[in-house]
């Protein structure tokens, strides 16, 4: 018998479904044998108000298992998600947008009114525009992970999340176990050369190349952190690593920190930070630190920052 | 009704928590605000701590340490100088006044020191008043 | 022991029986707590000893606050009641510990003991008599211990600098130096205290911090910052912090009008007579040896010097004459706090030699029941809160705190004492942890850094382990603060006591872990330290490795003729090689390098290398680097370019040898500071004056008709060596001062070499002919000691000398454990001292090899395996090097990476659990949890 | 002649910080020691010195 399923997009970009698929050849059986996909707007058109507009509550089936993407950004990433609540048994979170925010959670680190004009009511926008209230959700005030709206019973970040995992997840729901998934840090499958990083006293940008041997293993090539390039391994969850190497790693470039912090309740930008700073690395040398919690803005971890007029008066 | 912070005291055992009971045995009075919590050097303090009182409501956090050379572990005090510079940057980062966060020096033969360090934090954060208005 | 004095000592080395006379203290130190109620209350105030007569005190006191033991005195003289019995007594009425003991009387004591060390210290020079510093007359006159005491937060005036006679702030301060020393004609002490000069500067530049604009001016003969990184804080004391340093002597200390200000004349540089007003005047008063240490040293029947100080031998610095009596610190000669240290440490060394046999004999370990394991129990926990008489329960409402202290989680037992720490109440922890199977104890007192180990104790006794008590400090952060607030005082004293609770209810029982200790020791270096050093640890029955670089044993020393006191050094050294090459216990290896080390205290294994590349593996439990200096080779004074101009070492030589040049000059000229005390090597080298002076009064007596010339910049015969430089001007030897920025200028013309020099005196430049330039040059630190340096991670300071732990208290000691240092590899020194560090270092080395085990403490990092993934943040912010990263599965980098934690090098700072962002590695007794527990419970109510 | 027993104990004249240095070191290295002081704490002279050393090392 093969289990229910709904899946749900909310304030996503669709990567993580395209994750789903890369499952590949082990896809197959999972969507034919072990699941049966009742609801799933990207897939296939399902109506939330019947077939022809005559319902007059959004309504989703029941489903043992339900999958959200995205973060919950306006009133109607909101209802959807609470109606899966309601309709799913175990609900799963897929992707860091899902569990930590993500990219559109970056917003929550500018007064959202401020950005909403700069969007709508710019050089580029057509004169006399305005930012739109009919036909257009409302927005919440600001973004959110799924959990901090519902209880979510399972989380796995990742931008995209790996499919090896997604696959280990649905497949260890149905055989009733505990999914294995890496608890560690992105540093646990880096197999770069490292030291300490006692030596470096400045971090470069992202951007800047990295000194490797271009065609030898990566266990050859010394530690990014240790190179002075700005990555986010110690402090990101591991999960990316394909091959036996975090993703961004074999590609020699530093980790973003995709996966979210390594510890639950975790904070990026604070680890990050400190690590850098107890190593006596100077932190001021990071460019726009906050950036730090691009993946990472919900849960109140990004905020606008004060404005310095503003505290005065409080 | 005056507003009484809360404060939380992280003191190095072998300075500022010696300072703090040669204070008592000096009987100097100062504010009742400053709760003190014990650690073996100011270079254990994680930065966590600091995020994790104010976040559970602390008004404000102060960490009190060796002068610097003068560290029972070599430069633990260093590293909680670092460490402090930047937690007061990454306080405005989520929301909180700078103004919440102290590091001071005070040798275990300074009581006076200790009990300024302690009262002027008590009086700057009674005029930033509590924490939970800046929480957005 | 305290209020005792030696009265007389019978027998002898090995076994004497020593009567020691008991003053009656008046307080029971059983049942004292120290809280200082009975001082408050005292109506009796005198001067205080301590304040240097700053400051008050009351009749029944306590020396200072941080005592050690805190336990109150009364003072007979100045105490009404034991003046007047039937009277007063305000001190018993208030005690309600019960302490005060009128009755109290006298004791004497007969003590058997092995050796007797003798460390008596020094008293300051009392300036009253002498008059012409006005001190005792005019009351801003004050001596350098009375400013230390005005500088000082706990002194008389908190700290601020006023003055005595109108609490005026001061704006100018003058220190006189050598009041006291160096003077025959005032105080009869005409020797140099050693320590003025240092101590006047650090009080002049913290004064400057106390209280900004502040002028100080130091008058002074010659300022002898000889120590260690001494000359560089004097440099920056002039540079940076404005003091300003006159050299000259003044006259006199006058009253200026009719106001309290003080007017000192002297003449300057240019010779002119000068008058300069002053707020305040500091007399730098030089030490001597007390009046009842004189009475001591008659009573141990040992010899002193002609200065008052105990007479001992440069190659045996802390043996008296009498076997079996040993003087230490400044009894033993002028010294400051790091030579007293190690003077200190040298003692112990000596007095181990002697009583080696004897060792444990005596010493005992306490026993205690077996260890409940209590890991698989629940939190049950007992909470004591004490009344500490009324210093807690005059202020905390203990009935409230306790009927709350109830409500708490896992609280299953509550009870009060009057004092908490004395010996019954200690009975009756012990019965309720076992008749209520508690497994957790909250103690709400006073401080765990003053009672702790008392209530670990406690719960050793009960077969808890000791880690699972903890401390709420109610009373020195909480009712001897918030007096005034008792309701506010209460409900800390809550919030403080939940705050226990919580963090206990996480505490783990720790172990202890004890490492295997090898019982030998390496030396490095065949030096005079290093023989020494080698031979005290032989002669105390542990087997020494000695490492010699070249194939001659003796070091620098070979070089010298006597010491500063006249003893001859080639006839000690060869006795000390005798004694080293022929000791059973000593393996000697000549020509042999360290070029491998491994290990950690107690158990380093060193690879050495000989000249043939032959390799020798030695393990040993210590290891004291002892590997000399080196002689600076003059690139001035056209030293190169003509032969007449020598160094001090070649000329020692050539006036042993009689050599024919020196037999025919009769103008010799010495140039001091020959690569000391100038840009990058501001150090003195300490040793050259001495010399210098020693090598001129040689040639002056041999000839009195010779001209000997002394091109100076400041004389530093240090301690009792001034009587040399004394001698010396009493000899006819000319002193010519010439400062850094007018060096002497060197030339040959034909067979005479031209001198010339700044005359200070004469304001003119002066021109010597000489036959004969002797270069004093500096003690350089050796080429090679950094790759030692590396080797055993122990740290080298600026000078390129090896870096001592601390510089005050921990003198011979490496930040390394397990690693000492002694001789000119740590700064140059004279013989004198490095045998004192050779001493020292032995001691300390022995204080490790006399265990088969060292016991580490139970604070120590411990790696999370769960949670550490080998990230690396945390390896160089370790300060002990005591984290490596290392593959998880051995030989298999695949299964990725963790750190280990060296136990034996841990420190237990907790900079690492700081630096990790996942909870990798943690401090036990304060890990994340308990503390973020603490956080939590701190904020909750 | 019979040499004597030597017995394992030590006393030290003076509770300044070369007799607390010297009491430590023997006290470590298997002695009993007898500490005697003048007057009724230890420490010295050099608990009297403001500054140089804020650590109160002296506690036994």
């Amino acid at each position: 018998m093969a289990v229910t399923a709904a899946l749900e997009w909310l304030g996503s970009c669709s990567g993580c479904e395209i994750a789903i698929l890369n499952i590949g050849e082990d896809l197959l059986p999972l969507i034919t044998e072990t699941l049966d996909i009742v609801h799933a707007p990207l897939l296939m058109d399902h109506k939330y108000f019947g077939q022809c507009g005559e319902g007059v509550a959004l309504e989703i089936p029941d489903a043992v298992i339900g999958i959200v993407t995205g973060c919950v950004n306006n009133r109607e990433h909101l209802e959807v998600l609470q109606e899966m609540r309601t309709k799913c048994k175990v609900l799963i979170a897929l992707g860091t947008c899902a569990t930590h925010g993500g990219i559109p959670a970056l917003m929550n680190g500018q007064d959202q009114q401020e950005s909403w004009q700069g969007i709508f009511t710019t050089v580029s926008t057509d004169p006399g525009a305005e930012i739109p209230d009919v036909e257009v959700p409302p927005p919440l005030d600001r973004v959110y992970a799924c959990d901090e709206k519902v209880r979510i019973d399972m989380q796995l970040p990742g931008c995209p999340p790996n499919p090896e995992f997604i696959a280990e997840v649905i497949v260890s729901l149905v055989e009733g176990r505990d999914p294995i998934l890496p608890s560690k840090s992105v540093c646990d499958t880096c197999l770069t050369k490292r030291e300490g990083k006692g030596t470096v006293d400045k971090v470069k940008r992202f951007i800047e190349n990295v000194e490797f041997e271009p065609g030898a293993p990566i266990d050859e090539m010394r530690c990014l952190l240790e190179q002075g390039y700005m990555c986010m391994g110690p402090v990101t969850a591991a999960g990316c690593a394909k091959r036996g190497v975090p993703g961004c790693i074999s590609a020699r470039v530093p980790c973003r920190g995709c996966f979210g912090p390594v510890r639950k309740g975790g904070n990026q930008l604070l680890d990050m930070m400190n690590g850098l700073a107890s190593n006596g690395i100077d932190y001021k040398s990071v460019v726009d630190r906050r950036s730090i919690l691009r993946f990472t803005g919900a849960h109140g971890r990004l905020r606008p920052v004060k404005k310095h007029v503003a505290r005065e008066k409080s | 009704m005056g507003f009484e912070p809360k404060i939380i005291a992280f003191c190095c055992h072998w300075c500022a928590y010696a300072a703090a009971d040669l204070a008592g045995a000096a009987r100097m009075q100062y504010p009742h605000n400053v709760r003190i919590v014990r650690l073996m050097c100011s270079g254990m303090m994680h930065p966590e701590f600091v995020m994790d009182a104010l976040s559970q409501g602390a008004d404000g956090v102060m960490v009190l340490g060796c002068h610097l050379d003068e560290c029972r572990y070599r430069d633990g005090n260093y590293r909680a100088l670092d460490r402090s510079d930047m937690v007061v940057e990454l306080l405005e980062d989520f929301g909180y006044e700078p103004e919440r966060f102290n590091l001071t020096w005070v040798s275990s033969q300074e009581p006076d020191k200790f009990v300024k360090a302690v009262t002027e934090m008590t009086v700057r954060i009674k005029k930033l008043g509590p924490v939970n208005d800046v929480q957005g | 022991m305290t209020l005792c004095e030696v009265t007389d000592i019978a027998g002898r080395a090995g076994n004497f029986t020593v009567t020691v006379k008991e003053a009656p203290r008046y307080v029971d130190m059983g049942k004292c707590i120290g809280c200082g109620d009975c001082t408050e209350k005292c109506p009796k105030q005198v001067d205080s000893e301590y304040d240097a007569e700053t400051g008050k005190r009351r009749a029944i006191y306590v020396k200072y606050l941080q005592a050690v033991p805190l336990k109150y005195q009364i003072d007979p003289e100045a105490c009404i009641r034991l003046q007047n019995i039937g009277t007063c007594g305000a001190c018993e009425e208030v005690c309600d510990a019960g302490a005060i003991n009128f009755g109290d009387i006298e004791k004497i004591h007969r003590i058997d003991v092995g050796a007797v060390v003798l460390a008596p210290g020094f008293e300051v020079f009392d300036p009253t008599d002498s008059g012409v510093w006005g001190y005792g007359i005019f009351p801003n006159v004050i001596t350098s211990l009375q400013f230390e005491r005005y500088l000082s937060a706990s002194g008389p005036t908190k700290g601020y600098l006023v003055r005595p006679s109108d609490s005026k702030a001061v704006k100018k301060v003058a220190f006189l130096q050598c009041v006291g020393s160096r003077d025959e004609n005032l105080c009869g002490n005409g020797y140099c205290s050693s320590v003025c000069c240092m101590s006047a500067i650090k009080e002049a530049v913290i004064a400057k911090e106390h209280s900004p604009g502040l002028q100080t001016s130091i008058f002074y003969m010659d300022m002898r910052t000889h120590g260690k990184e001494f000359d560089q804080y004097m440099e920056r004391a002039r540079e940076t912090s404005g003091v300003r340093f006159v050299r000259c002597r003044v006259n006199g200390v006058e009253k200026d009008g009719s106001r309290d200000d003080l007017r000192l004349s002297y003449i300057n540089e240019e010779g002119l007579q000068v008058e300069e007003v002053y707020d305040m005047v500091v007399l730098s008063v030089g030490l001597q040896t007390p009046k009842h240490a004189l009475k001591l040293a008659y009573n141990a029947d040992i010899k002193l010097t002609g200065d008052n100080f105990a007479a001992t031998s440069d190659f045996a610095p802390v043996q008296t004459s009498r076997e079996g009596i040993f003087a230490c610190g400044s009894f033993a000669g002028p010294k400051n706090i790091s030579q007293s240290v190690t003077s200190g440490s040298a003692a112990a060394a000596a007095v181990s030699d002697l009583l080696a046999p004897a060792r444990f004999e005596l010493s005992a370990d306490a026993s205690f029941p077996d260890e409940k394991d209590v890991s698989a129990d629940g939190p049950r926990i007992g909470v004591f809160l004490c009344h500490c008489g009324s210093n807690i329960a005059g202020v905390v409402d203990v009935e409230a705190l306790g009927e709350y202290t109830a409500t708490l989680p896992d609280v299953v037992y509550v009870e009060q004492n009057l004092f908490s720490c004395s010996q019954d109440s200690q009975d009756m922890i012990v019965e309720r942890i076992q008749e209520q199977s508690l497994n957790r104890i909250v103690v709400a007192a006073c401080s765990p850094r003053t009672h702790e180990p008392l209530f670990r104790k406690t719960l050793k006794t009960a077969g808890l382990n000791e880690y699972l008590v903890e401390m709420a400090n109610i009373r020195n952060q909480n009712s001897w603060v918030h007096t005034a607030d008792p309701e506010a005082a209460t409900s800390k004293a809550k919030d403080l006591v939940r705050m226990a609770v919580a963090r206990v209810t996480c505490s783990d029982s720790l172990k202890s872990i004890s490492v295997p200790i090898t019982q030998k020791g390496l030396v490095i270096g065949g030096g005079t330290a290093g023989m020494i050093a080698a031979l005290n640890m032989a002669e105390q029955g542990f087997e020494v490795h000695l490492v010699e670089k070249t194939d001659i044993l003796g070091g620098n020393a070979l070089n010298l003729k006597h010491t500063w006191s006249g003893q001859h050094v080639p006839t000690e050294v060869a006795k000390l090689v005798d004694k080293v090459v022929w000791h059973e216990k000593i393996v000697v290896h000549r020509e042999f390098e360290v070029t491998a080390a491994e290990g950690f205290v107690g158990n380093f294994k060193s690879t050495l290398t000989g000249r043939d590349g032959f390799k020798r593996t030695i393990e040993h439990g210590a290891g004291i680097i002892a590997t000399g200096a080196e002689q600076y080779i003059p690139q001035e004074y056209n030293y190169e370019s003509i032969t007449r101009v020598v160094t001090s070492v070649q000329f020692d030589k050539l006036y042993e040898l009689n050599e024919v040049h020196v037999r025919r000059a009769k103008n010799f000229v010495f140039i001091q500071c020959v690569g000391s005390r100038e840009e990058n090597n501001m150090y003195c080298s300490k040793v050259c004056c001495t010399h210098s002076v020693q090598s001129a009064i040689g040639l002056k007596k041999e000839n009195p008709n010779r001209n000997v010339y002394i091109l100076y910049r400041d004389m530093r015969t240090y301690g009792q060596r001034e009587a040399l430089y004394k001698q010396a001007r009493k000899l006819g030897v000319i002193f010519i001062n010439y400062e850094l920025h007018g060096k002497p200028n060197v030339t040959e013309n034909g067979l005479v070499i031209n001198v010339e020099v700044w005359d200070h005196i004469l304001h003119r430049p002066l021109k010597l002919e000489a036959d004969m330039v002797i270069l004093a040059i500096a003690i350089r630190p050796m080429s090679d000691a950094s790759t030692l340096s590396k080797l055993y991670k122990v740290p080298l300071g600026g000078d390129g000398f090896f870096q001592e732990a601390h510089a005050k208290l921990r003198p011979v000691d490496f930040s390394v454990d397990g690693m000492f240092v002694a001789g000119l590899a740590h700064f140059p020194k004279s013989i004198e001292e490095s045998v004192s560090q050779a001493l020292a270092a032995s001691a300390r080395a022995v204080t490790l090899l006399s265990k088969r085990e060292v016991f580490l403490d139970g604070i120590t990092a411990i790696v999370d395996e769960q949670n550490c993934d080998g990230c690396a943040l945390c390896v160089d912010v370790c300060p002990y090097n005591a984290i490596t990263l290392v593959d998880r599965i051995a030989d298999d980098p695949d299964a990725g990476k963790l750190i280990r934690v060296n136990q034996a090098q841990c420190k237990g700072c907790g900079i690492c659990q700081g630096s990790c962002p996942k909870r990798g590695v943690y401090i036990t007794g304060f890990t994340m949890e308990q503390i973020s527990t603490q956080i939590r419970a701190a904020l909750a109510a | 002649m019979l040499i004597t027993k030597k017995i394992g104990s030590v006393m030290i004249v003076g509770g300044g910080v070369t007799g607390i240095q010297a009491a430590l070191d023997l006290a470590d290295s298997g002695f009993f020691v007898y500490l005697v002081e003048k007057s009724g704490a230890i420490g010295g002279a050099m608990s009297q010195l403001d500054k140089i050393f804020p650590t109160n090392d002296c506690s036994m």
